[in-house]
C-alpha cells in the first residue's frame, strides 16, 4: 500500500486540517468533525446536511456551499459519521426552517442519523431525511439492505440545495430531493479495488484482465467479475443496466454524471462519455446537462460510475442555478 | 445461591470492558480481514476505536454500578465507532445497562443480555439467519437463559453463552447476507464467516474469562 | 494495462468525442483536433492558445472559455501536437489583436510551436509565445533542454487569460504571462508511474515502498528514488525544495497549487496540502490563494506536484477573476 | 561510373519510405522500449503514425522526382507526428528533398543527407554527443561523403552509411543525454541506447536494404 499519509489513524485529520487550509470559505471543525458555511445565511433557510463515511471525495465536503450544503459530517474512511457530528451540525447551520438530513442507504448511515434525529427532535429541531439509494446493482428487496446511496446524491445535494436558498420550506425541500433520488439511476464497474488506510491492502484482487461489474463505493466487491472489454462495450453495458432499470423513453431527458471512482484518469472518462452519450442518443434520450469528472469516489478505485436522472423544467432550473463550492461551481 | 460465586458487580465490568478492549486490538486485523471478504475492511479498526475510547471513558467515572459502566460504555460507542457496528453495539450496551441490576446472578444477567439483544433487533431489523451480530447474540441469550435455569454460576453460564455465540459466529459461515453491507453481494456472502457475529462471539468469550478468573 | 479506452490508437480521438458532448459550450474540431470556445468574444482581444501532449487532462482544453484560453491543441498521449493544430487554431480564435502561445518548455512542444509560429507569422498573425519552464527537478543548465513547464501552466493560462479578457494589448499579456512563470517553481512526487496506453505498461518499476523524487509530467523517471515517507516528511521535502530554487522570504504572499498527478486520491491530497500549509506557515509564508486537485496529470500516475507562485495584488487580482471553463470555474 | 549502378531515382525514394515504413511497424515496440527507459514511451508510435501518414500521402502523389518523394514526406511527418521527433525528421527530409539532384549518385546523396543533418541541427541545437538523432547521422554522413570519395556504387555507400549510422546509435549508450527529454535523467541517462539515434539507424539500414536490392 503506497498512500499518502501519515499514520491510517490520522488520515481523516490530517485531511480535514488540510481541508480547512484550502478552504478559508468554510469554517472546519476538526475535533468534532464538522465542515459548515462561514458565514450563514442571511434569513431564515432550509438547513442541508449530509455525511458519510470519508473516502469518497470531494463528497460530502467538497459540496458546502452557497447553493448546496450547509454542513457536512465525515465519517471515518468508509465508516458513517456518528449521531454526535449530525447533531453538532444541525444545531450550528439550523437557521429558523429545518433541517434536512441527505443520508445515502448504508446500514451505519442509516442507523447513525437515526439516532441523530431522534435526538434532534428531542431537543425542538425540525427534521427530515432523505434517503438516497440509486445503485441498480443491488437489489431492493428483502433479500438485501436495500439499494446503496451512489452519484444520485450529488444532483439530490444540488438542487434540494438551490430549492433551499430559494426560500422554499422543509416538506418541500426534502419532497424535492425525494423526487430528484427517484428519478435516478446509477450503476458502477471497477479496474481495481480500493484499498482502505488501516487495513493496508485492496478489498479485492483482480487479475490483470478483469473488472468488477456493480460495485459500490466502499470497495466492496460487485455483482460480478467478467473481462475487461474495450470502453465502448462496458459503456453499453452500463447504459444497458442503467435503464433496464429506469422508465426512459425516446424524447426524454437527463442529467447525466459519469463520474471517477478515484483514480481513473479524465481522459479515460471522457472516452467512456463520448460512448455513453452515443448510447443514450440512438435511444433518443437527450442529455440536457453533463457532468464528468470525480464526485463520488472510491479512494483509490480505479472505474466509473453512471447516474442517469430523469430531467424536467424545474430540475434543470435548480441544476442550473448558481453555486459555490469548493467541488461545483456555477455562476 | 453459593456465596462464593462471583455476581456481575461493578469491578466485573470494568475488567469486562477493558477485557473486549484488549481482545479486540489483538483480533483488529482478523475482524477487518473478515469485513474485507464481504464488507468494507473497517470492523477491526472500528471497534478499536470504539473501545479504546469506552476504556479511556472509564478513567474518570465513578460508576453508581454496573450497569452505568455499561451505559456509559455504549453512549461512548455511539459517539466514536459510527458505521453498523457502531449504533447496534452502543444501543445493546445502553440497554444491558438499562436492564443489569446491581450486582446480577446468572438470571439477572441472561435478561439483561436479553435486553441488549432486542435493542440490536429493533434497531438493525435483522432477523437471525440474516448473517448478522444477531446470529451469535441469540444463541448466546439462549444459552444464558437456559444456564440460569439450571442453576449454574455466573462462569458455568457466561461459559456456555460465549460457546453458544462462538458457535452461531460458525454457523453464519454457510449464511446469505440479507442485512448490512455483505447482502450487496447476493450469493457471493456465502462462505464466509460474519465479521459481527465473530465480535459478538468475542464479547461473550471476554464475559466467560473474566468471571471465570473471579 | 487496465484502461477504459477502445484501442490504444484511438484514444485521443474517443476522448475529444466524449469531451465535445460533454462540453457544448465548446467547440471541438475532432479532425483537426483544436478545441476553442463555441462564442468569439464581442470586440478584439488577444487570443490566448496553448496545447500539448494529451494525458494531462484537465490541461488544457479544460481550461478554454471565458476567462482563460480561446483555443487548446491537444497532441497525441504525451505527444506534442504538430503545427498544423496550432496554426488551425490560431486562425481560429485570433480576433484582431495577436495571440499568444503558451508553451510547456519541452524540446518536442517548443519546436512545433515554433514551426507553427513561423507559419502563422508568414500568413501575417501577429504572435507572441510564453515559455513555461517552472520545474526545480531539472537543472536548468547547458547539460539538459532547461526546466520542464508543468502546474506553472495553470496559473500562466489563468492570469494571462484573465488579462486578455480585460483588454490588454498582445505584448502586455505576453509579458504577464512571463512574469507569472517567473515567479514560479514546481516540484513533483510519483507513487506510482503512468502507462501510456501506446506503450502498455509503465514507463518504470517502482518497489511497493519507494517513490520517485523529481518526476516529470510525461512517465519520465524523476531525480531519484527513496522510500515512501509519511506525508508530512514528503511534503516538507517537497516544500524545502521549492523554496531552496525561490526568493521568497517571510512575509511573501503565494499562490499555491497542490497538483494530483491522476490516480491520487483527493483526501489525500488533502493530507499532504495540510502539510504544506503547515511548513510554508512556519516559514512566515502566507498562502494568499490555493488550488488542490487535478489540473496538470500524468495519465494514472500516483503523487503530487507542488506549484508555488510569488503573488502580487496584480497576480491575485487576475486569479480572482471571474473564469467559466470545464475546469475552473468562479463567479 | 558504372551504368549498372541504381541510382538513387524517384522509385528509390518511393521504396525507401515504404521500406521505412514496414522497419518502423516492425520495430514500433523496440523504439519505445527505448523511449521508455529514457524518455516517455512513445518514440515507436510517434514513427508509426508519421511513416503510415506518409505512406498514405505517396498514394496520390505523381513525383516530379526522389526530391518531391521526400519533401512530401517531411511535410507529412510534421503534420502527423509531433513530439521531438516530429520536426526534427519532418525538418530532415524536406531539406533531403530540396536538396536531392534527379536522379542522385553517391555524391549527391551524400550532401542532401548533409543537409538534412543541418536542419535537424538548426532545429534542434543539439551537438554531436548530446545522446540524439545527430548521433547517428553525423557519422552516417561521414561515411557516406568517405564512400563516394572513394567511389563506391550507391548500394556501397548506402550500405557504409547505415553501418555507421548502428555504430553511430551504440555508442550513444555510455553518453548522457543533453538534449530532449532524455536530459531531465541526468547521470540516469547513461547506459541507455538513444531511441531517436536507434530510429535514424534504421533510417539508413532500410536505405541500404532498399538501393542493395535493386
Ligand atoms: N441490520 C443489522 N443488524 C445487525 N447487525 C448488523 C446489521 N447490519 C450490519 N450488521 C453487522 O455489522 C457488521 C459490520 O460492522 P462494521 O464493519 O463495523 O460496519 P459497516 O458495515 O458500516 O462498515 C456486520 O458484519 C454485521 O454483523
Ligand atoms: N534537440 C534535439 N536534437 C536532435 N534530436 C533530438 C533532440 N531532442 C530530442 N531528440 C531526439 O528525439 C528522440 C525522441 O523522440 P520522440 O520520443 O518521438 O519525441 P518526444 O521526446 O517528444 O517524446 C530522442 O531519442 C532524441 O534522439
Ligand atoms: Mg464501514
Ligand atoms: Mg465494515
Ligand atoms: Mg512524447
Ligand atoms: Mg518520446
Amino acid at each position: 500500500m503506497k498512500k499518502l499519509i501519515n499514520t491510517p489513524e490520522s488520515v481523516l485529520e490530517d485531511a480535514l486540517a488540510g481541508f480547512a487550509a484550502a478552504h478559508p470559505e468554510l469554517t472546519v471543525d476538526i475535533p468534532n468533525r464538522v465542515i459548515t458555511r462561514a458565514a450563514r445565511p442571511a434569513g431564515p433557510k432550509v438547513a442541508l446536511v449530509s455525511g458519510g463515511g470519508s473516502g469518497h471525495e470531494p463528497l460530502h465536503g467538497g459540496f458546502v456551499g452557497p447553493g448546496m450544503l450547509d454542513a457536512a459530517c465525515p465519517g471515518e474512511v468508509f465508516t458513517s459519521p456518528v449521531p454526535d457530528q449530525m447533531l453538532a451540525a444541525a444545531k450550528a447551520v439550523e437557521n429558523g426552517a429545518g433541517v434536512v438530513f441527505v443520508v445515502k442507504n448504508y446500514t451505519g448511515d442509516v442507523m447513525n442519523f437515526e439516532l441523530a434525529a431522534e435526538v434532534a427532535a428531542e431537543e425542538g429541531l425540525e427534521v427530515r431525511t432523505v434517503l438516497v439509494n440509486d445503485d441498480v446493482a443491488v437489489e431492493d428487496s428483502t433479500w438485501t439492505a436495500g439499494r446503496r446511496g451512489t452519484g444520485a446524491t450529488v444532483l439530490v445535494e444540488k438542487t434540494a440545495g438551490a430549492l433551499a436558498e430559494r426560500g422554499a420550506g422543509l416538506d418541500e425541500v426534502a419532497a424535492l430531493g425525494e423526487r430528484v433520488n427517484a428519478a435516478s439511476r446509477s450503476f458502477a464497474v471497477a479496474l481495481t479495488a480500493a484499498t482502505v488506510p488501516a487495513a493496508g491492502k485492496p478489498g479485492f484482487d483482480l487479475p490483470e484482465d478483469e473488472i468488477e461489474v456493480g460495485v459500490g463505493i466502499h470497495g466492496e466487491p460487485g455483482r460480478r467479475r467478467e473481462k475487461l472489454r474495450p470502453a465502448r462495450e462496458l459503456a453499453a453495458e452500463v447504459v444497458e443496466t442503467v435503464l433496464a432499470d429506469h422508465h426512459l423513453t425516446a424524447g426524454d431527458e437527463v442529467i447525466a454524471l459519469l463520474n471517477g471512482l478515484g483514480a481513473t484518469p479524465l481522459l479515460e472518462l471522457y472516452v467512456v462519455y463520448g460512448e455513453v452519450a452515443a448510447r443514450l442518443a440512438e435511444r433518443g434520450i437527450t442529455v440536457a446537462r453533463s457532468l464528468v469528472g470525480n464526485y463520488v469516489t472510491s479512494l483509490d478505485m480505479a472505474g466509473f460510475s453512471l447516474t442517469l436522472t430523469q430531467a424536467d423544467a424545474q430540475l434543470l432550473d435548480l441544476w442550473d442555478a448558481p453555486v459555490d463550492t469548493p467541488a461545483l461551481k456555477r455562476a | 445461591m453459593d456465596f462464593d460465586t462471583p455476581l456481575f458487580d461493578t469491578a466485573l465490568a470494568e475488567a469486562w470492558i477493558r477485557s473486549i478492549a484488549a481482545a479486540v486490538e489483538k483480533e483488529q486485523d482478523r475482524l477487518t480481514e473478515l469485513d474485507s471478504a464481504i464488507g468494507d475492511g473497517d470492523h477491526g479498526s472500528n471497534l478499536r476505536r470504539g473501545f479504546d475510547a469506552a476504556l479511556a471513558a472509564l478513567e474518570g467515572l465513578q460508576p453508581t454500578g454496573p450497569g452505568a459502566v455499561l451505559t456509559r460504555t455504549g453512549t461512548t460507542l455511539i459517539s466514536k465507532v459510527g458505521g453498523a457496528s457502531g449504533p447496534l453495539y452502543g444501543k445493546a450496551f445502553r440497554a444491558l445497562g438499562a436492564a443489569l441490576p446491581e450486582p446480577a446472578g446468572p438470571v439477572a444477567l441472561a435478561e439483561a443480555m436479553a435486553a441488549g439483544l432486542d435493542a440490536v433487533r429493533i434497531l438493525g431489523k435483522a432477523e437471525p439467519g440474516d448473517k448478522t451480530i444477531v446470529d451469535a447474540w441469540t444463541p448466546a441469550v439462549a444459552a444464558l437463559r437456559a444456564a440460569a435455569a439450571a442453576g449454574a454460576t455466573l462462569p458455568e453460564a457466561a461459559a456456555a453463552a460465549a460457546d453458544a455465540a462462538e458457535q452461531g459466529a460458525r454457523d453464519t459461515v454457510p449464511l446469505r447476507a440479507r442485512k448490512g453491507r455483505a447482502s450487496y453481494l447476493g450469493e457471493r456472502s456465502t462462505g464466509h464467516q460474519d465479521p459481527g457475529a465473530t465480535s459478538t462471539a468475542l464479547l461473550f468469550r471476554t464475559l466467560a474469562d473474566v468471571t471465570g478468573n473471579r
